[in-house]
């Protein structure tokens, strides 16, 4: 179409399109006009209808354990202190008994202290690459606002702590291969690393 | 239920009240229950208009629009209101405090003060001035003086660029504004707007060449004159913010946002007393057209059977309904105001606004001539006015002018297929 | 692309008397003979290095700074050529390229808000990222960072 | 330039919507026309760079997310062709594929949005910029459902990708793909031939091809300008030679074929991913010497040395300047952003223009503030 004015109607019958396209009797329409017609609202109203996230949603850091929160499978090594580019994990640890030797729970030391600031935390997932036990996993819990900075922003280690049943139930494929990694791993004696030196 | 009573609805129970006053009285209370009926419903427009307006672009734009407030987010208006009055009421620091306060009013009084000589029905009318028309143009621009007040007292520099654009805006559209509607007044011989409602009684005047394009220029200024996309240059919140009212809040914001709506609904509702048959139904009886148009698409190859068999059934009962009882006045001209609001939302869900000086450009260079060869066809129309003369004659005059002002101004290149690709 | 080597035996022809190094893959040139093998570069049909991709600057304390420039030619489509220009750390500067590549004016800017090097002859030498009044150039490897015990922070 | 009567002298942002996060015109105006316009920015500065430096090569990955956020899986594969450079990684084929089929994923997304935010700067009410976010939001669902998250996706590594994609997933790759021409056609229905818009942006904002060239302007602007360059046909990183896709060039330069650019851009990286889902091959999704890295970042001490990489990021060349010492941190940790050289023709394409018309230059230079200020 050449007359001026033409490009402007198109635009209009656009818009119109998405505006039928929003009602089950508009979508009727179109569809009896012969035109293809797909469900128009695409708005997920939140709090009542919560969006399906893909498994691989990731938020913020957990602390796997096995059976009892007391076998975690964290031994305090550091890494991901270390390497973390936020710089949000705070390990205090590994735990020491009185002689200054490290305490050990089911053959593995463990931290006297792990805390996580989940507002400085990116998400970026690079503490879970680096650790060598499998002992922390991204979790998609995401409805953690708070009007708190450092009273509920701040998990420590009973916050962060959850069963590795609950890993398998959020994170399938992910948990059952860690899962074989680990029951490869499990005949040899635990290694236990000391703090590295940056 | 008897016949007239829908048509009377709101004519009866005011003649009733009216009764009740002695007969030296009756005078001042017919004007004080239509000044109290306007004042009533005037906000209650105001609100919903603003319901209307999100909820149908929030669809054209795959959203549902207000849900929480009430069912539909019906209550939405009021939530907005109540907010609206409790916020804080901020004056800029060395703003000119009273005119800065005086500025919003001033906007909203006119726009209400247009309401008295709209016929919203048969006898739905509040003031029949026999300059109705002239009084619509007359009042309608004094919103010019209010934006460049709010703009000027407001001592910021995007209100004041804002209010500059709005007053050039405003007076340069009503110059076309002014000049489509004269045909109206040509052909209608009134400028009572009940008259010119009656005179639509055998033919809509957007039924005829002159009627159509001056319809159209009119519609266009008015949306102009309203400040709404794509001619929302004084408040393009793109470019300056919020234009004129960048330094409101409050109640003041508020009352410049039912100046707003208040003016473009009462655009669209002069648009429809001058052009679309005002509160009259279409000239030919409603049942031949809904025959006609069941008979149409009852056999409608593009459609499939179901909507046809419903469509045609629902068509058909409607003529029904019809012949038993007619639609009330009142009904068509809110039908047709809403139908005309609801373009105006569309033309806001769909377009980019323009530049303030293809604005201006517009209003000079297109739409003024053409309402000026408007009147030529419009009286040549008139001359020959029942033969098919007339009609071919106005309408190949407005054709061939809107080519030749088409060629004439259309600077910006065409598009080619000017991008090459290599690789 | 041009293998360096025959880079430099080129410009050694188009400019005798301009010392030229090769340093890590870059053409390293003094400070004064910049604009010189500059305009040589970009001007030289052979070259056409029309385009200045990346202009930064590193920093070795204690005596030195590096300014790096990376040309590529948008009309011949090779590329890069990377040149070094060092300079003094206790007062930088080096002459602005600017008036040959626009490309220059922001990234110089930066360089010069960033580390302290001055540009002679840039245009609008200003701060561009940090504010105005802004003491130091926070680049440097010996600019202290101010809060450095943000951990320390953190409990209330 | 002649002027009468007073200047006025604005200040277009931090605070204002149209300047795309917190950046500043300070513009003086002669009534409406611009006279002098000189860009402010810096607002959103965080010392990327420093960052950069203080920390391992991997850990910088998810701070590159945040450079232009509207495009995290290209910043990421910058960074990785830089490191690959510096370190002599090579990278597994799948891992190629993956990683290009991401870049041009990113690519939809970027010119879908920025598009969108060009009519809003034009003064449309949200509705190009709505559609164009409902079709982002289906690229997005597919970043997520690979690297766990919509935005900020942390996903490619020098060797490949983090992890292989999970399954099915390149089957719905290639539905959203199939469809998205379509949704192209219906944008360019309510855009390409709209009268207000051709008005409103052709002939403004006109960049020459000598000025492009010598201003280092990159990436679309570049080549609206009717420069034939494109980084990905020039240098042939990665595995882009595989793939035939042209290069759309516009010839005027102005804000409609920057416009307009971006739409063609999008039918090819359309392309280019059609091709890259039915040829990819099977194998591990990031090379051996890529996945060590991952798992132990403080391994990968590449020796004293220095490497520029870059790519065709969706608004220009991204350039990486890594300078290693031997040490686990780079040196020096340089980003070549392309939005901030863009910026330098700002003024020179604003002046003599009227306000409405700097805005729109300006959402046709398609700025991200986070790339900006770095």
């Amino acid at each position: 179409m050449a007359f001026i004015g033409a490009g402007v109607l198109r635009g209009m019958g656009v818009t119109f399109r998405t505006f039928l396209e929003t009602y089950p009797w508009g979508r009727v329409l179109l569809r009896g006009l012969r035109q293809p017609a797909v469900e128009g609202l695409v708005t997920i109203e939140y709090p009542d209808v919560k969006q399906k996230h893909a498994e691989r949603f990731r938020y913020f850091p957990f602390l796997v354990y096995d059976g009892t929160p007391d076998n975690l499978r964290c031994v305090s090594c550091k890494i991901c202190e270390q390497e973390c580019p936020p710089q949000c994990i705070y390990i205090t640890g590994p735990a020491k008994d009185e002689q200054g030797r490290p305490q050990k729970a089911n053959g593995r030391t463990f931290p006297v202290e792990f805390k996580i600031d989940v507002s400085i935390c990116m998400s970026c997932r690079i503490c879970v690459d680096v650790c060598p036990f499998d002992a922390i996993e991204m979790d998609n819990q995401y409805e953690l606002s708070s009007s708190e900075r450092f009273g509920s922003l701040i998990l420590n280690k009973q916050e962060l702590l959850k069963p590795n049943e609950y890993f398998q139930r959020i994170k399938p494929t992910e948990a059952s291969e860690v899962d074989a990694r680990l029951a490869a791993k499990r005949p040899k004696p635990q290694p236990v690393f000391p703090p590295k030196a940056p | 239920m008897s016949l007239p009573s829908l048509e009377t609805l709101f004519v009866k129970p005011a003649i009733l009240l009216r009764d009740l006053f002695p007969e030296s009285a009756r005078p001042w209370v017919s004007i004080g229950i239509a000044i109290g009926a306007i004042a009533a419903v005037a906000p209650l427009i105001m609100m919903y208009l603003t319901w209307i307006e999100r909820k149908l672009i929030a669809r054209m734009q795959n959203r549902f629009g207000p849900t929480r407030v009430g069912v539909y987010g019906l209550l939405q208006p009021m939530a907005d209101g109540l907010k609206m009055l409790i916020k804080e009421d901020i004056a800029p620091q060395g703003a000119d405090r009273l005119l800065h306060a005086m500025a919003p009013i001033l906007a909203v009084a006119p726009a209400i003060l247009l309401f008295a000589v709209l016929p919203f029905g048969r006898y739905l009318i509040a003031a029949d001035l026999n300059v109705g028309l002239l009084y619509f143009f007359a009042i309608s621009s004094i919103s010019a003086y209010a934006i460049f007040m709010g703009g000027w007292a407001s001592r910021s520099k995007f209100s004041i660029l804002g209010a500059m654009r709005g007053v050039a805006q405003v007076i340069s559209y009503e110059v076309p504004g002014v000049l489509s509607a004269v045909v109206v007044i040509m052909i209608a011989g009134t400028m009572s707007t009940v008259g010119i409602v009656e005179a639509q009684a055998q033919r809509w005047f957007i039924a005829t060449p002159w009627g159509f394009v001056a319809g159209i220029i009119f519609f266009l200024s008015g949306v102009a004159e309203v400040n709404r996309t794509p001619f929302d240059m004084p408040e393009a919140e793109s470019e300056l913010v919020a234009g004129f009212h960048t330094e409101y809040s409050g109640m003041k914001f508020a009352l410049w946002y039912m100046a707003e709506f208040l003016e473009a609904f009462a655009v669209c509702a002069f648009a429809v007393t001058f052009f679309l048959g005002g509160w009259q139904g279409p000239a030919v009886p409603f049942w031949v057209l809904t025959v006609l148009g069941s008979a149409l698409i009852a056999t409608a190859r593009k459609l499939s059977l179901p909507v046809r068999v419903v469509a045609t059934a629902l068509l058909l009962a409607a003529g029904l309904v019809w012949i038993k009882e007619p639609i009330p006045s009142w009904m068509w001209f809110l039908a047709k105001t809403y139908a005309l609001v609801f373009v105006l939302v569309w033309l806001r869900g769909t377009f980019p606004r323009l530049r303030v000086d293809q604005l201006m450009g517009l209003a000079w260079k297109f739409l003024l001539p053409m309402a000026l060869i408007n009147i030529l066809a419009a009286g040549l129309w008139w001359f020959w006015r029942d033969s098919f003369i007339g009609w071919f004659l106005s309408a190949a005059i407005l054709a061939l002018s809107y080519w030749l002002l088409i060629l004439a101004n259309h600077p910006a290149r065409r598009f080619e297929a000017a991008l090459s690709s290599r690789g | 692309m041009l293998p360096l080597e025959e880079l430099k035996s080129v410009i050694q022809e188009l400019l005798p008397g301009v010392p030229l190094d090769l340093e890590a893959g870059s053409l390293l040139v003094s400070s004064k003979d910049l604009i010189t093998v500059c305009r040589c570069l970009k001007n030289t049909e052979r070259f056409s290095l029309d385009y200045l991709a990346n202009l930064t600057v590193v920093d070795y304390p204690p005596e030195r700074m590096e300014v790096i420039y990376h040309f590529y030619s948008m009309l011949k489509k090779h590329g890069p050529v990377a040149l070094k220009v060092k300079v003094e750390r206790e007062k930088p500067s080096v002459p602005s390229v600017t008036p040959l590549w626009r490309g220059a004016e922001f990234q110089e800017r930066e360089a010069y808000d960033l580390f302290g090097v001055v540009f002679e002859g840039h245009p609008d030498l200003r701060r561009i990222l940090m504010w105005e009044g802004f003491k130091g150039h926070p680049m440097r490897k010996d600019y202290i960072v101010e809060d450095q015990d943000a951990v320390e922070t953190l409990s209330p | 330039m002649s002027t009468a009567g007073e200047l006025l002298e604005v200040s277009l942002g931090p605070q204002h919507p149209s300047t795309h996060g917190v950046f500043r015109m300070n513009a003086v105006l002669d009534g409406e026309t611009i006279v002098k316009l000189k860009p402010v920015m810096g607002y959103l500065h965080r010392n990327h760079e420093q960052i950069g430096e203080g920390i391992t090569y991997i850990g910088s990955f998810p701070f590159t997310d945040r450079l232009d956020y509207f495009s995290a899986m290209s910043n990421n594969f910058g960074l990785a062709i830089a490191i690959e450079k510096l370190g002599g990684i090579t990278a597994s084929e799948r891992g190629e594929y993956l990683r290009i089929i991401m870049a041009e994923l990113t690519r939809l997304v970027n010119h879908t949005a920025v598009t969108g935010f060009l009519l809003n700067d034009m003064g449309a009410f949200g509705t190009p910029l709505l559609y164009a976010f409902r079709e982002r939001e289906k690229i997005l669902d597919l970043f997520e459902a690979a690297s766990g998250s919509r935005m900020m996706c942390n996903y490619v590594r020098p060797g490949g990708v983090r992890q292989d994609v999970p399954e099915d997933w390149l089957k719905q790759a290639k539905e959203i793909v199939d469809h998205y021409p379509h949704f192209l056609d219906e944008f360019e229905k309510l855009l390409t031939e709209n009268e207000i818009i051709r008005q409103r942006a052709q002939n403004v904002g006109v960049l020459s091809k000598e000025l492009a060239v010598n201003a280092s302007i990159t990436g679309p602007m570049l080549r609206a300008s009717g420069v034939d360059y494109d980084i990905r046909k020039v240098d042939g990183y990665s595995l882009y030679p595989r793939f035939s896709f042209r290069v759309p060039l516009g010839s005027v330069g102005d804000v409609y074929d920057r416009y307009y650019i971006r739409i063609l851009e999008m039918r090819q990286s359309v392309k280019i991913l059609q091709q890259a889902l039915k040829d990819i091959p099977e194998g591990p999704a990031i090379s051996p010497k890529g996945a060590a890295m991952g798992k132990a970042p403080r391994t990968f001490r590449p020796a004293k040395n220095e490497a520029y990489g870059r790519i065709e990021a969706p608004k220009g060349e991204l350039g990486f300047y890594l300078v290693s010492d031997g040490s686990p941190q780079p040196y020096r940790y340089h980003v070549r952003a392309p939005s901030f050289v863009n910026l330098t023709v700002l003024e020179d394409l604003c002046i003599g223009h009227k306000v409405a018309d700097a805005i729109i230059i300006l959402g046709s230079i398609d700025i991200v503030l986070g790339e900006v200020d770095r």
